[in-house]
């Protein structure tokens, strides 16, 4: 690609929800661990950002194997969010990090509201950019039937609580099994989050006909992957137009068109999560095929393209 | 661990369904251990959209090689690759096996291989007969049938002293690669354990590891997984294995091997 | 296969809320026309039965193209239920399937509960095997911002004011874009459905990046095919748990394999849809696929397989 | 209309990105007339998922032939097929060309082909030469450059009179076929009316379809959509045309050959 001289490289870098970003290409939670697993083979300092693997107040053991089974344009997993705990990462796996110039995004689930308030408060004073609340996974089950994003009423408590007891940006990690996730994003936005991530996976299954059991151990998993872009990429234009808080699209994103695709819907910034199973290269290459968009298109800053979709009709 | 395009050698079948691959890859030769795999992009497109895994099976200068079985769309691909076409790999990747070390009192050595198990066990015997030529390899080696049965030449030219099992009794013992560890059983009080590695279906080697805990013999077993990233960040392809009360090992990064007495079967 | 002489052939056929079927594989709405598309390639006769694209009172001209794109395993359509009007149906195309044997249920969509009940109404008498009631399709708003499955309340409405209107079995048609569909389906149940049919298409959207247009004229369209199946077949499964009634089985099917795992999850039938695009031999395939699996197995009866999922815990 | 598995008998390169296949399917070659199609499924894996429609460009015994540009995924897929491989497909489909009746006062024939819009025409120009060979005929070929110019030479040994324009002036008329139609006309008042048979890109059809109302001479134009099931069920490759106020009328059933006059552009 040529460049005049007198063109300046076009600017890929954000501010979200107050951290500084060089680029809008973060690595989605669980899907990268806690960034040392991927080290060798990707240039951490080249990410926009990481969201680590989603913490716990105890460290949790997880769900019983098989977890993982792959699925048309798709994997299902059931990790069910093992983990070291929240101590074992703030004493192990964040001190990598400080060798490192990236922003590094603090996951946090907890069973209870009281338990996400505990974790905020733990984090805090930690050299953090930010968290996000994963209140969407569907591998663990509250103790009642539902996730937290799956109900606006509990998703208010979670977020105001979590509020006020961080001063860190704070995202929250919505669910797309739900009727209307809009509704949901306004009330994030309303308890006084900074933004929401969409999506977490679907809830999904596979049968193995010959044993006539389910494949996964633990019955259902969560879909994510290619096969579930146009869903995800539908909510993000949706909650685009609901809330004003910054987005972060998640889910199937493989190019630098897929999250092309995401930022003209209206996301600030993407997350690639199965992608980096299938090419760790693939937020490298996404951020490349970015750039050498916005030269081909002449677009000097990327936040001109944030919902920059031009529709016909509304 | 690197992340290469490999340029296919060689790609042809061996057998029923079976091929051996040759790629260039010495970056990853010079780093690989016995045990180790590959992880392999088949195809851009999908299916398959994961990777798959490989054991490497033998490294020879430039290139290294794997040996694989045809199941299901993703090796379907694969074996349809032609020479000179370029694969995308990631490798080496897990823990191999753990080599007798030089002072160990173990002398003899046995390997046990089901199906295509037999991938990594020649790597594994070429490496100890390099570095412990005085130990005796004994290699059990189980399939279906005698087409099925792979590698017994290479392991011979080794050195090696082969006992073929076909479960058909098509060549050799009637019966399972497990049996004939078995009838090598109780061993003698005087004389050291043998170190057992074994390699093949779950199945076979769940009962290769009640063998080693009931004569309570060094075992290394190296297992699958479905996986998913193949580096260790996603707790994909965890076994459950010993801790407190249990804990889950890794298959791709805290194995694939592990010694039989860690894990919960 | 051999087959020895004394081994009946498996039984295929089942009691569908009422209606006889040769086999458990049907064709689902929209996606195999009024039939006669399809006749000169597969033999009507052998399906286990048809669901006619959705009817509404009035002829529909339907969405401006364009109306189709491909995703990842999957396709989104926007077809807006074009249709000839109940009518045109009943006079130009109800007379068509007199010369097969071949059950015809007849899916309709209004725009109020009142249209759904004049349709029922105007389709009395008949030669119609059942009505679908197509409560969720995506495409078109009612006027409002949901469509009518993704409202308990007004599921239950309509569904029990067609009930008392019509003697005819009675299927409803659920959309995945909800919460809980259960309780849905638990309304269905409750107001007097005979089955439920699940599922309908997912909302999703593509873009084209260069043009920075949605690539559906629309905006959104429906999401089907092999992506979205792990999906489908979780919602079978949990509706299975909560209902009584027979379900339909839809989403993504394109093999007995696939159709197998959906009646192992509790699907009594099973309906194709983009299947019959990629192949229209798809139903057929699928019926000996099912047919060879049974005797493989020694299974003599599919109802025995209805449901026959073996968790290990639940 | 029929499903067939039809051997490969020809795959091969005839420009850049643009490629001829020849399928044994004497089947859908005894039904086909010029202007319909074939629905191919390019594979069994997906992407792509959906089938791929593409013209009849000609019909020889008990060959029929595609002649088609690489744009996408499926069409890569397909021009990596080789000779002897089978594909499935669905054919013939649509409603082709309309050909001037014996009583028509047509005496002039004009083809515009752009890109590979000339698939479709040789095939039709082909079936014209043979049942109204009385008619002469005239070709105009549009493309990008030389390179991209096809089936020049076919026409001409049909005997028809072929005119070439390219958009960088690489050879013939710098500019569109269009604008080559264009400057043919206003046609005098004394001799009948052409019979107008356009096939290309939707932009230069919409400006033929302009001209066409313009100079009011018969216009017939093969569309493009994006189709899903090719046999008139789904309603998914509609295009808007005059009804009562208007209607959707199907590519894949209804067309893809459509009077100019009744679309609504
Ligand atoms: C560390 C490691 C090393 C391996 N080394 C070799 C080797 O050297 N040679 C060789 O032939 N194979 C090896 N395998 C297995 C090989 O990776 C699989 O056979 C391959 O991934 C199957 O891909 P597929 O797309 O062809 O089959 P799929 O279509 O994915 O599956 C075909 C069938 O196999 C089952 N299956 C696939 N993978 C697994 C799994 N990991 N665990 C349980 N069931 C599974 C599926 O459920 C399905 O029934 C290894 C696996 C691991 C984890
Ligand atoms: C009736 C009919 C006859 C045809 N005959 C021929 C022929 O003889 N020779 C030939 O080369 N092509 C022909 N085409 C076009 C051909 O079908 C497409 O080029 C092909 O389907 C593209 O498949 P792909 O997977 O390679 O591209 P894709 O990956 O599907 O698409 C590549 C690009 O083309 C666009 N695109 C693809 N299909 C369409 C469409 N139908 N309308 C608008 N945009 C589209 C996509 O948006 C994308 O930008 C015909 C189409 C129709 C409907
Ligand atoms: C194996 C795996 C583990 C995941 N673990 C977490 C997690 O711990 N916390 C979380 O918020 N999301 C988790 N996710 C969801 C991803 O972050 C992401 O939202 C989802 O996979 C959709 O994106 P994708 O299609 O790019 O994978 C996980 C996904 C996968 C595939
Ligand atoms: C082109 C198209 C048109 C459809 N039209 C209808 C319709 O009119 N009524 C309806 O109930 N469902 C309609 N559907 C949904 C299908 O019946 C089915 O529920 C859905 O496609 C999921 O199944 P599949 O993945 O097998 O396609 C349509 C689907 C497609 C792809
Ligand atoms: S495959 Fe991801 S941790 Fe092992
Ligand atoms: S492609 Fe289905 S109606 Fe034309």
């Amino acid at each position: 690609m040529m460049q005049k001289a007198k063109d300046k490289p076009p600017n890929l870098g954000i501010e979200l929800a107050g951290i500084s970003l060089k680029n809008p290409v973060m690595v989605a939670s669980g899907t990268f661990g806690y960034g040392e697993e991927y080290a060798e083979l990707v240039d951490l300092n080249r990410l926009g950002a990481i969201v680590a693997k989603t913490i716990t107040l105890k460290p949790r053991l997880g769900n019983e194997p098989p977890r993982i089974v792959e699925t048309a344009s798709g994997v299902l997993n059931s990790i069910g969010l093992q983990n070291v705990g929240i101590d074992a990462f703030i004493n192990e796996k964040l001190p990598f990090f400080r060798e490192y110039d990236v922003p590094l995004i603090v996951s946090i689930a907890g069973d209870t509201i009281d338990e996400y308030v505990q974790l905020a408060k733990t984090l805090k004073g930690e050299e953090i950019s930010g968290l996000e609340l994963n209140l969407s996974c569907p591998n663990i089950k509250y103790g009642r039937k539902f996730m937290f994003a799956q109900d606006p009423k509990t998703t208010h408590q979670v977020v105001s609580r979590v509020r006020k007891a961080t001063s860190l940006p704070l995202m929250v990690k919505l669910s797309p099994n739900v009727t209307d996730i809009s509704s949901i994003a306004r009330v994030c936005e309303e308890a006084g989050a900074d933004g929401v991530s969409l999506i977490n996976t679907f809830t999904g299954m596979a049968i193995d006909i010959e044993s006539r059991k389910p494949i996964l151990r633990q019955i259902t998993g969560g879909l994510s992957g290619p096969a579930i872009k146009p869903i995800a990429l539908r909510m993000v234009y949706e909650v685009h137009r609901a809330v004003k808080i910054p987005i972060i699209g998640i889910g199937g994103i493989m190019t630098a068109g897929d999250a092309l695709e995401f930022i003209i819907a209206g996301a600030e910034a993407v997350a690639i999560g199965t992608g980096n199973f299938v090419d760790p290269l693939t937020p490298i290459k996404v951020i490349d095929g970015i750039r050498e968009y916005m030269i081909r298109n002449k677009i000097k800053d990327i936040k001109s393209m944030v919902g920059s979709l031009q529709c016909r009709k509304s | 661990m690197v992340q290469i395009d490999a340029k296919i050698l060689v790609n042809e079948g061996i057998g029923p369904q079976r091929h051996k691959m040759a790629l260039y890859a010495p970056q990853i030769g010079r780093q690989a251990k016995p045990g180790q795999f590959i992880h392999v992009r088949v195809s851009n497109n999908f299916p398959p959209l994961l990777r798959r895994p490989f054991s490497i099976h033998r490294v020879e200068g430039q290139k290294i090689e794997i040996l694989y079985k045809v199941v299901g769309k993703g090796t379907e691909i694969l074996s349809e690759k032609k020479r000179g076409e370029y694969l995308d790999i990631l490798g080496p990747l897990g823990k191999g096996y753990r080599l007798p070390s030089a002072t160990s009192k173990i002398s003899d050595i046995i390997l046990v291989a089901g199906g295509t198990g037999v991938a990594s066990l020649l790597f594994l015997a070429e490496a100890i007969s390099v570095a412990n030529a005085e130990l005796s390899i004994l290699v059990l080696i189980g399939a279906k049938n005698r087409e099925e049965l792979l590698c017994e030449e290479d392991f011979r030219r080794l050195g090696c002293r082969v006992e073929v099992a076909t479960e058909n009794g098509s060549r050799g013992y009637k019966g399972l690669a497990s049996d004939l560890l078995e009838n090598y059983l109780p061993l003698s009080e005087d004389r050291p354990k043998p170190a057992v590695f074994a390699c093949g279906p779950s199945e076979m080697l769940k009962r290769i590891g009640k063998i080693s805990r009931k004569h309570r013999f060094p075992c290394q077993v190296s297992l699958e997984e479905r996986l998913a990233c193949g580096v260790g960040a996603c707790l994909g392809c965890v076994v459950k294995a010993k801790g407190s009360s249990y804990t889950y090992k890794r298959v791709c990064k805290d194995g694939p091997v592990f010694d039989a007495g860690e894990l919960i079967w």
